[in-house]
């Protein structure tokens, strides 16, 4: 498939359709919500479905390519990416330090829903993929805080926060979307054919749908998002927050060569990198760099990278990974 | 009825923060709190609300504390030291209740 | 099918009985409820559900009757039955002119959950009707709150109220489920068939037992509002409950024949003119009519036309619609 | 610690005028507010429970703004120009804060 | 604005008792009541969450009464009828409103 | 199928798999949540789900076996299980004899997610067990609170609490997850073939998934609750609490043969004695018996019992029951 034909389908698929639904009521100013316990279900129900996939794949299949080096590639990503992205804010814009640090630290995470949007695109062109790519996307949430964290140090005028204690690294390396994709992916590779056989109805073939509703859910707060946090938003910004996932799917493709995934582990790896956390690095932080001012990154990551990426990026990344394969093999 | 005084502590602080704050509770010696929901705000960090939300981040929670006057600055401080940074406020009332031996 | 067989099939539906269980559970006083969050993901998923089959429908078999002629009836509908209920009500009942003016928006628009019922039924009966019907349905929530808003104007003591205000008409316009019906059956009608295969597991087959679980808790509303609201149901009232919604089906289905709906679409019709509204317009009157009893519109239109409706009309207009197709044709 | 006074104002009103009243809270120049979730109630017009419901119509929520006394007239003229019409309640607390300077 | 002296009852209670003491209410010439979500909290029996539950038993809700000062020890005594035995606690403060004669 | 290898495979089962992801990620103190009204709606589901089984499969097959005997036998077990329950406690345990009536009243009552999890497992295991099993539980639910309030009288310093209460009993016995229960076996019975073929797909094919979901938040609750309630939990109590469920499957077994019960009817009717309840009983017992402490029992019932019979109980019944019929046909 083209890539042209590729992002045209794309663009006619019922999730990205709900998406824009969800964009266009906020933008039009629709009272349409959806109650903050249904989003946590549809959340809740999509790590468990990807985990338990990824899990079952390799309960079937094996380790068809190196997991280790998988991993190893996705912490190394998580670790490097926010030094990038600070040089980046650091030159283009007029964040403060601390600002761009924390931006950096949402960019070197990964986006669960990205995730699942990127399984679910693949699903439908039947292209397979790796199953442990779901643990890759666990190891990859939180290094990226650690080197945030890091970079923020010197423009602090103190040592205040939760980030020098050990409760905090606790908590963030548990926190629940890791829980439950590495529980359901453990679940998945342990109870084998018979337990997918059994949750199949549920697990994998409403996803579609569910995926309809969060998207749906998705426009609408990443809409409202964009609405309140206009005034956050500079040119230089918009700019980073689409070349931003550009660089990381880049460095995600390269790893991936050089470690020989699949074209659907590749497009997995470029998804994940060019992703950014809006979950689990929003809340990490407000405990360990306070300063910051949540509304930016938030507005970058959800009003502007996840819309750019589920509308233009996954469809690329898709079509990249997809020669690289082909001539990788 | 007979009723005593104490102070109502009311606290709007950031989600992520709750575990921390209530555990501090403790050591402060209150006899006990209460967290309402918050669904909706503005303050000066901008508008939020609740809908549609998967992430605590941003949101906010009410936490409610019947205290003796004679712990109110010990309680308060340890507030205080949590929240200093954070987005969030902090009132105290008066309140008459009829079982002080409880607080 | 005679009419006898085909209410004695509806009345042991799964979805009726779950409703009959609502009811009798809110009668007897049991502590059994439904959360607000789950009744709106329930309300959620059936507007996406039917707007998204409505509009794979057109996709599908392209719009076999006359779209804008049937939208125009619809409006027309909303408009006028308006006036006729207003007129019923301040002959038979003591209502001020306020409060019948009120319980008049009510029914001349729609109600979604009775929408979701009468296509559930036809799903059942297989008899396909026209998936723009969707649409239809979403353009007669407004115009019945235009007129009732004239209607009351002559007895109001103030000018109060938003009905004048702009953004007023444009959150009504813009209410959650009409953006969520209408965005939905432009989501089907724009995926065509390869979304359609990807989301039936979840729109298509889960909607009888979606149905099922709002049933039971429409049941428990209704039931408690009825307790509740007995105080304001005269025997002129309950009357005006049941009559109305006969009045608006016979008014359906002479623009059926008129148009030349098919069986299924002349039922849909029927359901929609005989059906009150209890969430878009009482959430309206509270800004536009603020001095009107918000409790006796929803007494008659929860309390009575909806069972009603659903137990005795959708049956009737179904077997009606069908006689007048065969008639038709 | 050092307390100043200032006022805490809590609406019980209809949540289809929720946006409405907010929204006017910017022009009386209130430094924020919270909406908290009302489940059930009773009053004048009737009994009410938000279990089971769709409609947010019937339905009550929450608001507190806490204020300067210097601000109170102003707020409450702009709730009442909104809400006077309406199912509802407005009281007024005197509340302690510790940084006086944000509200 | 001229404002009245009226008392704010807080109630923070055990949710299989709600329906009894609301019901009270009335007999105690209440004008009405409000009741919130309570989501977590800790006090002499321990530390609870509503996260998760699917039984109301363990959890409390928070009832808001506003009552002219005649009525409140009479609302005060049908209260602890119902709730002395229990769980949670009661608390009383002083509010102004605009409109008194609605309480 | 051996013991062993029942074990084996119900360790692996997705749904008890999740559990222990659950219970995990509580004890690891992870913020992994899932909101309340998620949890009730999981709960509603499960309860409709199995009630209509039940009722389908009566008006599928008729009464395999006494039905009235059957529900007979679980009221007898419901009111006499408190006094084996009390005796125990009393002799091997400090608590007072409020508390200890208290914890009984849970033990001779039933768990709806027990049932749940046991009609799972006999639906994976193709076992099939006697509809009417839903009424039983129904009827099993409440008569134990009246065994436990006698039972308590002589230590109670006063009369105080609902139980003399006619409302009370009103309640209890019109509690929601009853009248679900009784409700949806009265739907399922009624509505027959046509409405089990309409449903199913939701009803029937998802309910291992929704399982999953429900006993991932049991795992998490269970194991906050066992952290919490540590300091009420000796190990007299401890011991209490997996003795008290092999008594009370013991008797179901018992009675099950005396009846003539299938193989799984027996399965489930020794897993409804062998469970303790940690909804309906606990609200009960705060009307009635306000002064005794909700702690222990909960710890017990749902720390303790619930993943006893969950991991071992369950299996062990099955295997037994299995056997038995093998015996008696
Ligand atoms: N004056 C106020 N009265 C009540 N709540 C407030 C007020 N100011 C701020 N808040 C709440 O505290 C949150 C954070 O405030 P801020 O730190 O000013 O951004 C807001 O979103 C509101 O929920
Ligand atoms: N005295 C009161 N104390 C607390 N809340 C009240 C009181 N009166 C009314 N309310 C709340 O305001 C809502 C509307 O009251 P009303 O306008 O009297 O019908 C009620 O449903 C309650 O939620
Ligand atoms: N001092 C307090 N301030 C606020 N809420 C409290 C306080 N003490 C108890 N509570 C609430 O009342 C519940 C029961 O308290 P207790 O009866 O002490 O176990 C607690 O779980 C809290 O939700
Ligand atoms: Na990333
Ligand atoms: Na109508
Ligand atoms: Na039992």
């Amino acid at each position: 498939m083209t890539l042209t034909e590729l992002a045209a389908q794309n663009l006619v698929s019922p999730m990205v359709l709900f998406f824009i639904v969800g964009l266009s009521a906020a933008f039009a100013k629709s009272d349409l919500t959806v109650p903050e316990a249904v989003a946590k279900l549809l959340s809740l129900y999509l790590l468990m479905s990807i985990g338990f996939r990824g899990g079952a794949e390799v309960a079937h299949h094996g380790l068809s390519a190196p997991l280790l080096e998988t991993v190893a590639a996705g912490i190394a990503l998580s670790f490097a990416m926010p030094l990038v992205a600070f040089a980046i804010l650091r030159r283009i814009t007029r964040l403060s330090g601390v600002d761009a640090a924390a931006v950096a630290a949402h960019y070197g995470s990964i986006s669960a829903v990205t995730l699942a949007a990127v399984t679910g695109a693949l699903n439908q062109l039947k292209i397979p993929y790796e199953g442990y790519m779901i643990a890759v996307a666990a190891a990859m949430e939180t290094p990226a805080i650690v080197t945030a964290l890091n970079l923020a140090r010197p423009y602090r005028d103190t040592t205040d926060g939760a980030g020098k204690d050990r409760a905090f690294w606790g908590e963030v390396l548990l926190n629940g979307s890791v829980v439950t994709l590495l529980g359901a992916f453990a679940v998945g590779a342990i109870t084998g054919e018979r337990g997918y056989t059994l949750v199949k109805p549920f697990f994998v073939e409403l996803f579609a749908g569910f995926l309809c509703l969060f998207l749906l859910d998705m426009g609408l707060v990443a809409g409202r998002g964009l609405l309140q946090g206009r005034k956050n938003l500079s040119a230089a910004l918009a700019v980073f927050a689409v070349v931003m996932p550009l660089i990381g799917a880049s460095a995600g493709a390269g790893l991936a060569i050089l470690i020989g995934l699949s074209a659907g582990g590749t497009a997995v790896l470029m998804t994940l990198a060019a992703s950014a956390s809006y979950i689990a690095v929003p809340a990490a932080l407000r405990l360990a760099l306070p300063e910051a001012n949540p509304a930016i990154p938030l507005t970058l990551s959800l009003g502007v990278t996840f819309p750019f990426n589920l509308l233009i990026g996954i469809p690329l990344y898709i079509s990249i990974a997809d020669r690289i394969a082909k001539v990788a093999h | 009825m007979q009723t005593h005084l104490k102070k109502r502590i009311e606290l709007i602080i950031e989600m992520p923060l709750l575990r921390r704050v209530t555990e501090r509770f403790n050591a402060a010696g209150v006899s006990g709190y209460s967290v309402l929901p918050v669904i909706a705000g503005r303050g000066q960090s901008g508008t939020w609300s609740a809908d549609g939300q998967v992430s605590d981040a941003g949101q906010m929670a009410a936490v409610i504390c019947i205290v003796d006057e004679a712990k109110l600055d010990a309680v308060l401080d340890v507030v205080f030291a949590v929240v200093s940074k954070q987005i969030g406020l902090v009132t105290v009332a008066d309140v008459a209740v009829v079982r002080p031996e409880r607080f």
